[in-house]
Formats: C-alpha cells, structure tokens, sequence
C-alpha cells in the first residue's frame, strides 16, 4: 500500500484571489512580515499496490482530475507503507 | 532589471511578426500609413487587438447595420457598455449580453465566471445597478466525459460568479447538441435599473482632466496569441506563460458599490470597464468617442508581478478593473471613496486635445498612435456570401410525419431529451432569490423580477432554437426574436427590446458569412414588426471544431415590462374546472424538432414557418386578456409541441391533471412545432369575456385527476399520470450526469 | 425596537435582512458597517448572509475578526438578540459564539430552493409565535451548509434543547438535519435557511415572518416589565 | 525571509464530502486500487524576518485564521531562504 501526499498549487501567474484576502486579513491582524500567501490543495491517497506503476498511477490521475493543468501544477511524494 | 527583448519594427516587418498577432498584410501596411512609420512592438499590438473582429467588429459591422436600434423608448442603443430603454417614473432599464465561448472551453469554471463578471461591470459602468443574470448555454450531446465536464464547470462557474457578487442568476436556457461538442457557448446577460440623471458614458471630455484606474491590479492575464508569438523569440519561461483569467468576485462586488458610489459625485466625467483588450480599448475608446486623446503613464499602473513590458500592460485581460476620467484637482475624493473600500484608484494619466494615444513607460514614450485609427478606422470587410448547397436541398423535401408507434411512450422520451428536460440541476446551484425581488423563479417562460418600491416589474429571458437557424437562417433568426416576445408575453409584460449575441463559425466561409447575414435580415424584420429594438450585442465568431461550424445561433435576449404586479402570469395550471385554450392552429412542422431528431437523429427539411404579423397580432391579444385579469396561466407552445407544453403546465403542486381533445393527426397535433401557438387556461367564469379578447381554441379543462388524458374523436390516444411524466422531465439530466461515463 | 443589520465587505443578504425589518416587520433598522465601534443603541443585531471576504479560505473566517465582531459578541455577553442567517451563522460559529463547523454541501454545488424546516423549539425569544413541530418553508441559498460538530457537542446541543430547526429533507448532509441552533444561554441563534427571504406571499412564502415577530415579542415584554 | 509551507487536514472523525467524492470519481474512472482520498489546503506563506519568533508567528497565525481548530489539524515547515 501507498500513502500518497499530492501538492496542487496555482501557477504563478495566475492571481489567488484567496491567498490575497487571506494576505490582507493577516495585515490587518496585525502581521506584516506576512508578504504573500499562496493557497493550493493538499491532498492524502492511499492506494493500495496493483500491477500499475505507482508513479504512472499517480501521474494520470492528478492530470486527469486532482489538477487542472490550465491553471494549476502539482507535484507527489510516494511512501510505501506495510499495511498492519 | 533584465529588459525583455522585443523585436524592433524591422524585424516586425521583414519576419512579418504582425501575422502571428493576427493582423494582416494589408492592414499592417495601413498601419504604416497611418503613423507614417513602422510601428513598434507595443503599438503593432495595440492595433492588433483593437483591429480584431471582437473590438472592431470589422466583419461583422455591414451585418450588424441591418439591425433597428432606435425606438420611442430607446436611451442608448449599442456604441456604449450596454443599451437602455426608458420605463417611466424616469426609471431606465440597461441590459447586454456577451459571449465567452472560447475561455471557457479552455478553462470552463474560470471562463465563464469570467464572462459573468464581464458583462456585470458593463452594467454598472453605465451606473445602472445590477439586478438580475441570465445566461445561455450549448453543449454537445450530454454523453462524453469531456462534455459532461464542460457542462459542471460552467454552470458552476457562472454560480461561483454571480452567487458570491449577490446578483441573482434568475434565467437562462441550455441545449444540447453534437455541433457544440468542442465548442459550447457561453453567453451571459445582466440587466440593471437606472435613474435617468445617474446614465454616465464612457467618454473622456475636457483636456487637463484626469485617467484613473481603479480595481484589481494588472497581470499578465490573457494576453493571447501575440504573446505565445513572442515566446519564442525571448525564450520566456514557463513562468511568464500567459494566464487564464481568475475572477475574483469579491473584488467585483467591492468594485461595484465602489463604482455606484461614484457614480453620484460630480467629479465623475466618463467611466468604462476594461474588458477585452483592457487597458487599450478602454483608454482609446474613451478618447476617441469624446474626441480627444489621452496620455498615460505605464509606470505608474497597479501591477501584480514584476517586469511588465508596456505590450503586456495594454493587452492584458486581468478583471475587476475599471478607467474612469474625473475632473482635474478632484483626484483626492476618489482615491478615498475607493479606499472605503478597500480598493486602489491611481492617477495615471490625463486627457489631451491631440486625439493621440501617447503611453510613456520608463521614461519613454512607448507608443503614439491616433486614437481614431484604433477605435473607429479598422478595416472593414464585406466578406463573400454564399448559399450553402444544405439549404436548397432542405428546402425541396416534402413534409414528412415521424413515425410514432406509441404517443405516450414518445412523450416521455421527448420529456428526457436534455433539451427539453428540467433545467432544475442548473438552476439550484444559481442563487436566483439574492435581493428578495424574484417574483418569477426559473422555470416559468420568462423570469419577473419586481422594482422595488413600484408596482412594476421586468420580464427577461434568452432565447435561440438554432436548430430552425441551421435549416433557415432567416426564418431561424425571427423565430428566435419571436419566441422571447412570446416568453415575455405571456409572464405578463410588454416586450421593450433585445440585445443578441450573434455566436456563429468562421466568417470566411462564404456559407457561414451568408448564414450571419440571413439570420441577421430575420432578426431586424422581427424587430421592426414586434417593435423590439436591438439595443446592443456581441459578436462571436469562429466557433468551430475542427473545421466544422456550430450551428449558427444568434442568441436573443429580451427584456419586457410588466406595468402592474398583478399582470404577472405563469405558465402553470391553477386550479380544477379552469378552461383550458390553444391559440393557433397546426400544421404537420417537423423540420428542426425534438420528434425529428429523436425519431432520426438528425434534423433535416424545413424549418416551420413564421407569420410575424399574425404572431404580433396574438401576442398583443394574449397581452390584453391577461392585463384584463382573465388569464389565469399562459405558456407558450415550442420543443416538443403542444404535448410537452400540456405537461410542463401540469408540472405544479396540487395534483392537478388535465383532459384535452386533439383533431386531426394525432403526431402532429401533439408533436409538431408550429411557431406562434399558445396555451392558456381561464377561469369558467371569465370564459366570455376571454373569448371576446382572443382568437382561441377551447380544448380541455384542468381536473384534479393527477393525469393528462388526450382524447381524439371521444377515444383516449394518451393518458400518463403526471408523475411519471415529471419523473421523466426531472431526472433526465441528474441520471445523465451520475451515468457511468 | 431598533435592530442592526451587520455589513462585511462582501454581505449581499444586507439589503434583504434591511427591507424584511423595514418594511414587512415596521421596526427600525439600521445599515451598520463592519468596522463599527459600538453597537449600544441598538436592540437586535442582525447579521445577514452573503460572501463576507468572498468566502475565501473558509466561509466566516475572515469577517470574525472585523472590529465589529468584539462588539456582537458583547451584545451577546449583554443578552441582546443575535441572528446569524447564512453566512452570519458560519460568522458565529468560526467566531466561537455557537458550536460547530459548516463543511461543503455533500452534493459539492451550492443550492438554492425553498425547504421544508421543522421548529424544534418554540421556547426561545426566536420561535415563540411557531408551534412546536410545525413545519415552515423557508428557502435556502448555500454552498457551505453541512453542519458539523463532535460527539460530546452534539449531545450538549440536544441535551439543552439548543437544536432549533432541524431540515425535512435534508440539502447539504448537516449532521442530524440540523438547520439552526441556539447558545445555551438563548439569544444567539444561527441558521442557513433565510427568514428574511420568506416574508412576502408575493415571493412565494411569509413564514420567516413570524421569527422576526417573535424576536419584537420578547423585547417588548421584557421592557414592558422594565419601564 | 521564510518560506514557510502550511498543511491544514480535515480532523480523522470528520467527514470528507470532497474527499469522496473524488475517491468516486477515481473509481469510475478505472482506479479502482485508490482506497482513500483526503482533501486538504496546501499554502505557502513568504515571510520577511521580524523580531518575533518565526514559529511563534506561525503558529499564531494557522491557530487564529489559516485552520479552524473544531474541524481541522494543521501542519507546517519553515525554510530560510536568502534574498538575492
Ligand atoms: N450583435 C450586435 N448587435 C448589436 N449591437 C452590437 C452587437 N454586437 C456588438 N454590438 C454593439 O457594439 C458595441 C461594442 O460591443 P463590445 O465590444 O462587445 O462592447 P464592450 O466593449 O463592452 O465589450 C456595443 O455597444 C454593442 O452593444
Ligand atoms: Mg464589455
């Protein structure tokens, strides 16, 4: 079995209307070192082994439907787990 | 800072970069004879996307001359953000629509929240407030995934959109077929109420006064083609790529209550929203329409990331921003109010008596070109027309019935058809109650929302069957006119005027150039005979997948007015013992309809016919009987024909049914589509004076039987409880879309 | 009895929340901005829906911390009216003043339409002119309305009575139908469903009416007693 | 300057709407091998160096605002970036 960690995160030049809110509200909360905000996805799979590459899994499913690859990069860490 | 290196005229002319930002060789050797001079980098883009159809119309523009713009009622017809049209009490209402087809096949969720966004500030800009959207939407064959997907995102991206901003989304329209399966459109309406002393235009007057942006800040959103042309030539990495545009509806929302404040100061000389094209067509159409020019200063514009060339400043896309012109000296009130909101005004430039658009950045003067030769002197084109070889043939076939073994089961397989279907999975995702004015919700022919404070309401809808513009652009196109009118008309309201979107393929293709043109002589003359005039639109071409066009579908928005809250009328039966009427008799039509397509899967023939006198004859008939108070319900008869209309009547609370006799062939009496038939039902006690008022057919009587049984020569040929047939109608989509892909 | 209607950047039920009090209910009611400092003069505080901040991060999170907020929640302290309605709910429940969370609708889309409640609790100064158990309809607007809360919290909101309005037909998967809820003390209450969109016949329902008559009920004869 | 990166999980006892919806998905798309799907935020924060203490801010920040402590966990990883 997998535990699969993904990271969605916008592309750059894509404005984060999210992550700028969230950039004023820690203004006005009084922490301004705060210069900028980024809000992306996390995301836990487990997935359990099948004769499909762990990596080609991973790959297809985050283009096809956790990314949208317009917008949006993303990238995985694979660990292996035993499962007890 | 490391500059970026943009070709020099030379090389824009030798290598003939200019093709790739989509201009051609004529026009850019007009360009050169217009400066003087080859022009530079950032002004060949400036031409470049002013001179595209989408600014300049330049295709378009003999066609769009057709169109009656002007009216009694009629305040601002097209040239400015969006039309008005007076409705008393020195109230006006302002309306557009507007297409976002091609973002929002690339990234619909964002595409279409952005076409709503669009639109709203086109609204606002005039000072109207917004108060109600509307969209209307083709996709292909709700079958693939890639479909299916298209369809969720879109409608939650218009949901997304309009819910936060708090503008209620009360109406709409969605068909389904396979000519939109790479290309659905999207086309998003928004009408707004307007004191008359508040209209402002979009025009920069009096040299010495002051250009202010205000809103979002810039980006390098949705700087098309001319940029992925220039990557190669600075080997731009991934991270300067072009953006789709991210809508921020927040901001939006900001923007607006901003905006309407300002509208009230007299410090206010002109406002326009940046939309296509942004800051270029906003700056230059401001200057050339209150003929003078305007000088900016680039550095000094909002920006949100760094390095910006003043090419990637003009022909950005970011939203939320506004260029308003304000009296010189009086900058201070305006940087506060908008500060109120937490939003940006910056001073960045001044208007001038040279009719010149001058851009200094850096220091340098970057471009200089006359602000007429951007707006008003594109080129012009009278593209060739031809008769496509489909149309003569569809014209000689004879009339043909389907053939229909059982009537039920076919009524029920047309309530299915997505087409036809319930539209209630869209519509719960839309907050169409927002500002507590809906008195019509979607789901009636056309949705009534009331002004507050009067006894007056506005009736909207948007309609297209371009099923009949594919078989007869010109009979298509006044059907399509005459169909909003008939919705309009039968919620209770005086239809006012339209604005259309005019969604069509590739303009050069001569087939494609002659069925704009022929929808286009449709649509004018059902204007001038319904007294509808266009008051605005969009044009949207291109719309093809590989090498195949859309259906032409000229989408018509109409707005109507109800005098008097009581005129207000649904399509739904009311209640036992009530007469049921059918206005118009029928023909056996089939080319183009819902029984055709189901019976062949495809569509061929004639599309049916239009008499646009008779049909203002019977609209103005229905109008009177109802504002008379005998009209209890009014619907009107179109896909699907008479059967699917008696059953949406009966798709109400209470347990109603209805029984209702047919004569003649039974497919065509309950299937075909003949244009401008109504169905009414009328209180018994009102059944003389109804009958005074219009031409009608009694054909039944509403019972509360719960069951719909039509009856031929005293034989039941139907009879379906209304249950099952609601079961039909409203789970069609939700059970496509759950459906294994 | 003078009520303030709450506006966030963002609001949009405001204006609704304003005319329902105007000009169904005939109380005064005042516009009061998110960056007030006192709110003494008034008696009730509304605070209404809409996408306070968009709704970025998560719905309510943002607004809690508007200047006004340290003033609702001493008007709570002081035990004035609160009604959060919508986004004012998920405000008050990110703001610590009632229990729980709001997750995304199980169907993931927002929605919108008219749903049957039942009045759980017609013992609070919101509800008294409801029936126990009637059933009202009243429509909801909402694309973060799954109501959530732990175990022990569950068993204290049903243990006080503090459940108020409970869901038909449940929309968005909330925990045990829950539509609304009330603090223990009993004058703060939050709810998606929108009271002040079902006031007028016209628009299809007026059974919201009767929780805002409810609220001027209790006032009055607590100041009747008072004067 | 930091750049600090923020996980914030929905709490193991609650319920994942999102999250199961996109393990169904995966499942009629042919994935049958992915067992669980948790969605969560991934944000990345740019900090500027200040006189307070980087984690103290941080964990003031994702406790006050970036997670919300009745339905979420939250957890995060500073790294010190040079300015160039
Ligand atoms: N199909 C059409 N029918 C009538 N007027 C149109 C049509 N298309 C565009 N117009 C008018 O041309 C003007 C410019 O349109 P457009 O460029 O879409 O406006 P905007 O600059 O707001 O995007 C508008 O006033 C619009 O109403
Ligand atoms: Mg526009």
């Amino acid at each position: 079995m997998y535990k699969v960690k993904v990271f969605v995160t916008l592309r750059e030049s894509v404005l984060d209307p999210q992550g700028k809110a969230v950039t004023n509200s820690l203004h006005s909360l009084n922490y301004p070192e705060v210069a900028d905000v980024r809000i992306g996805k996390y995301m836990e799979l487990t997935i359990e082994k099948s004769d499909r590459d762990i990596d080609e899994v991973v790959n297809e499913i985050c283009s096809k439907l956790l990314a949208n690859p317009v917008i949006e990069n993303y990238r995985y860490e694979v660990e292996e787990v035993v499962a007890q | 800072m490391l500059l970026k290196l943009e070709p020099n005229p030379e090389q824009i002319k030798t290598e003939k970069l200019y093709q790739q930002m989509g201009l051609s060789d004529d026009e850019f050797a007009m360009i050169e004879n217009i400066l003087g001079r080859t022009p530079n980098w950032t002004e060949t883009g400036l031409f470049s996307v002013m001179w595209s159809e989408h600014c300049s119309y330049k295709n378009s523009k003999p066609v769009l001359k057709k169109f009656p713009t002007t009216g009694e009622r009629v305040l601002q017809g097209p040239g400015e953000g969006a039309g008005i049209v007076d409705i008393g009490d020195q109230q006006a209402v302002v309306f557009k629509i507007e297409s976002h087809n091609h973002p929002s096949a690339i990234e619909p969720y964002q595409g279409a929240a952005t076409g709503v966004g669009g639109i709203i500030r086109d609204v606002f800009s005039m000072g109207a407030r917004p108060i109600a959207l509307l969209n209307s939407l083709r996709f292909g064959e709700l079958e693939s995934p890639r479909v299916k997907y298209l369809f969720k995102e879109v409608v939650a991206g218009i949901a997304g959109y309009g819910n936060c901003i708090g503008i209620p989304t009360v109406g709409g329209e969605v068909q389904f077929d396979s000519s939109y399966e790479g290309n659905p459109l999207v086309n998003a309406m928004c009408v707004g109420l307007i004191d008359h002393k508040d209209i402002k235009k979009g025009q920069a007057h009096g040299v010495g006064n002051t250009v202010m942006y205000v809103g979002a800040k810039t980006g390098r959103d949705g700087i098309h083609g001319a940029t992925f042309a220039s990557e190669e030539l600075t080997e731009q990495s991934d991270k300067d790529r072009p953006a789709v545009q991210v809508g921020d509806p927040f901001m939006e929302k900001l923007l607006l209550e901003a905006c309407l404040e300002l509208v009230q100061s007299d410090a206010l000389v002109g406002i326009q929203d940046m939309g296509a094209a942004g800051l270029t067509s906003s700056s230059a159409e401001m200057a050339s329409k209150a003929g003078m020019g305007i000088e900016m200063n680039l550095d000094l514009v909002p920006q949100r990331e760094t390095g910006m060339t003043a090419y990637e400043m003009m022909l950005s896309e970011s939203q939320e921003r506004m260029l308003i012109v304000v009296k010189k000296g009086r900058e201070q009130e305006i940087v506060d109010l908008f500060n109120k909101y937490n939003l940006e005004a910056v001073a960045i430039g001044k208007v001038t008596d040279d009719k010149r658009l001058r851009l200094i950045h850096n220091g340098e003067i970057v471009a200089d070109v006359p602000v007429d030769a951007l707006a008003e002197d594109a080129p012009v084109y009278h593209k060739p027309s031809k008769e496509p070889a489909y149309f003569a043939e569809f014209q000689g076939m004879k009339p043909e019935i389907p053939q229909v073994d059982d009537l039920k089961d076919t009524l029920l397989k047309l309530l299915s058809q997505p087409t036809i279907a319930s539209k209630e999975w869209v519509y719960e995702q839309y907050d169409y109650m927002v500002r507590t004015n809906t008195v019509v919700a979607p789901g009636s022919d056309a949705s009534v929302v009331r002004i507050r404070g009067t006894r007056k309401a506005l009736a909207m809808t948007t309609d297209c069957n371009s099923r009949y513009v594919y078989l007869d652009p010109e009979t298509g196109g006044k059907i399509a006119v005459a169909e909003a009118a008939r919705n309009i008309v039968c919620s209770g309201a005086e239809p006012l005027a339209i604005t259309d979107n005019l969604n069509f393929g590739n303009p050069e293709k001569p087939e494609v150039f002659w069925q704009i043109e022929k929808a286009a002589d449709g649509i004018s003359e059902a204007c001038r005979v319904l007294d509808t005039p266009v008051i605005g639109g969009n044009v949207s071409l291109y719309n093809e997948t590989s090498g195949t066009a859309i259906y032409p579908t000229p989408v018509i928005g109409m707005v109507g007015l109800v005098t008097d809250l009581d005129h207000i009328t649904t399509q739904h039966f009311k209640q036992k013992g009530d007469l049921i009427y059918l206005v118009g008799e029928t023909k056996d039509e089939f080319g183009g309809s819902e029984l055709q397509k189901l019976v062949h899967g495809r569509i061929f023939g004639k599309a049916p016919e239009l008499n646009i006198q008779l049909e203002k004859e019977r609209q103005s008939q229905i109008l009177t009987a109802i504002r008379a108070g005998v009209v209890q319900s009014a619907h009107d008869v179109s896909e699907g024909g008479l059967g699917t209309a008696l059953a949406e009547c009966l798709f109400t609370e209470g347990g109603l049914g209805a029984e209702v006799n047919i004569t003649g062939n039974p497919v065509s009496a309950l299937f075909s589509e003949t244009q401008s038939r109504f169905l009414l039902s009328v209180k018994r006690e009102h059944q003389a004076e109804f009958e005074s008022l219009v031409d009608a057919k009694l054909i039944g009587e509403v019972n509360e039987s719960g069951t719909l049984r039509v009856m031929a020569d005293n034989q039941p040929v139907l009879e379906a409880s209304v249950e099952e047939l609601k079961a039909a109608w409203k789970g069609a989509i939700p059970c496509l879309l759950k459906s294994r892909d | 009895m003078k009520f303030a209607v709450i506006v966030f950047p963002g609001s949009n039920c405001d204006i609704d929340m304003y005319h329902a009090i105007k000009d169904e209910l005939g109380e005064e009611v005042e516009y009061v901005w998110h960056d007030t400092e006192s709110l003494e003069e008034y008696d009730g505080i509304l605070l209404p829906g809409g996408f306070s901040y968009g709704d970025y991060l998560r719905s309510g999170a943002i607004a809690r911390f508007s200047r006004v907020m340290q003033e609702v929640v001493k008007a709570a302290n002081d035990g004035k009216p609160v009604l959060g309605v919508c986004n004012g709910f998920q405000i008050l429940l990110e703001s610590g003043l009632l229990p729980g969370a709001m997750r995304r609708n199980e169907s993931l889309s927002f929605i919108c339409k008219p749903v049957q409640l039942k009045v759980e609790n017609n013992q609070t100064m919101f509800t008294g002119e409801y029936e126990l158990g009637q059933t009202i309809t009243i429509p909801v607007a909402h694309g973060e309305g799954n109501y959530y809360c732990d175990k022990d919290t569950l068993a204290r909101l049903k243990a006080n009575n503090q459940i108020v309005f409970t869901y038909e037909q449940n929309p968005n998967g909330s925990l045990e139908n829950i539509a609304g809820i009330i603090n223990e003390k009993g004058n703060v209450l939050g709810m998606m469903p929108h009271p002040e969109r079902a006031v007028d016949e016209l628009l299809g329902s007026a059974d919201g009416l009767k929780m805002f008559q409810s609220i001027v009920k209790t006032w009055r004869e607590a100041h009747v007693v008072k004067a």
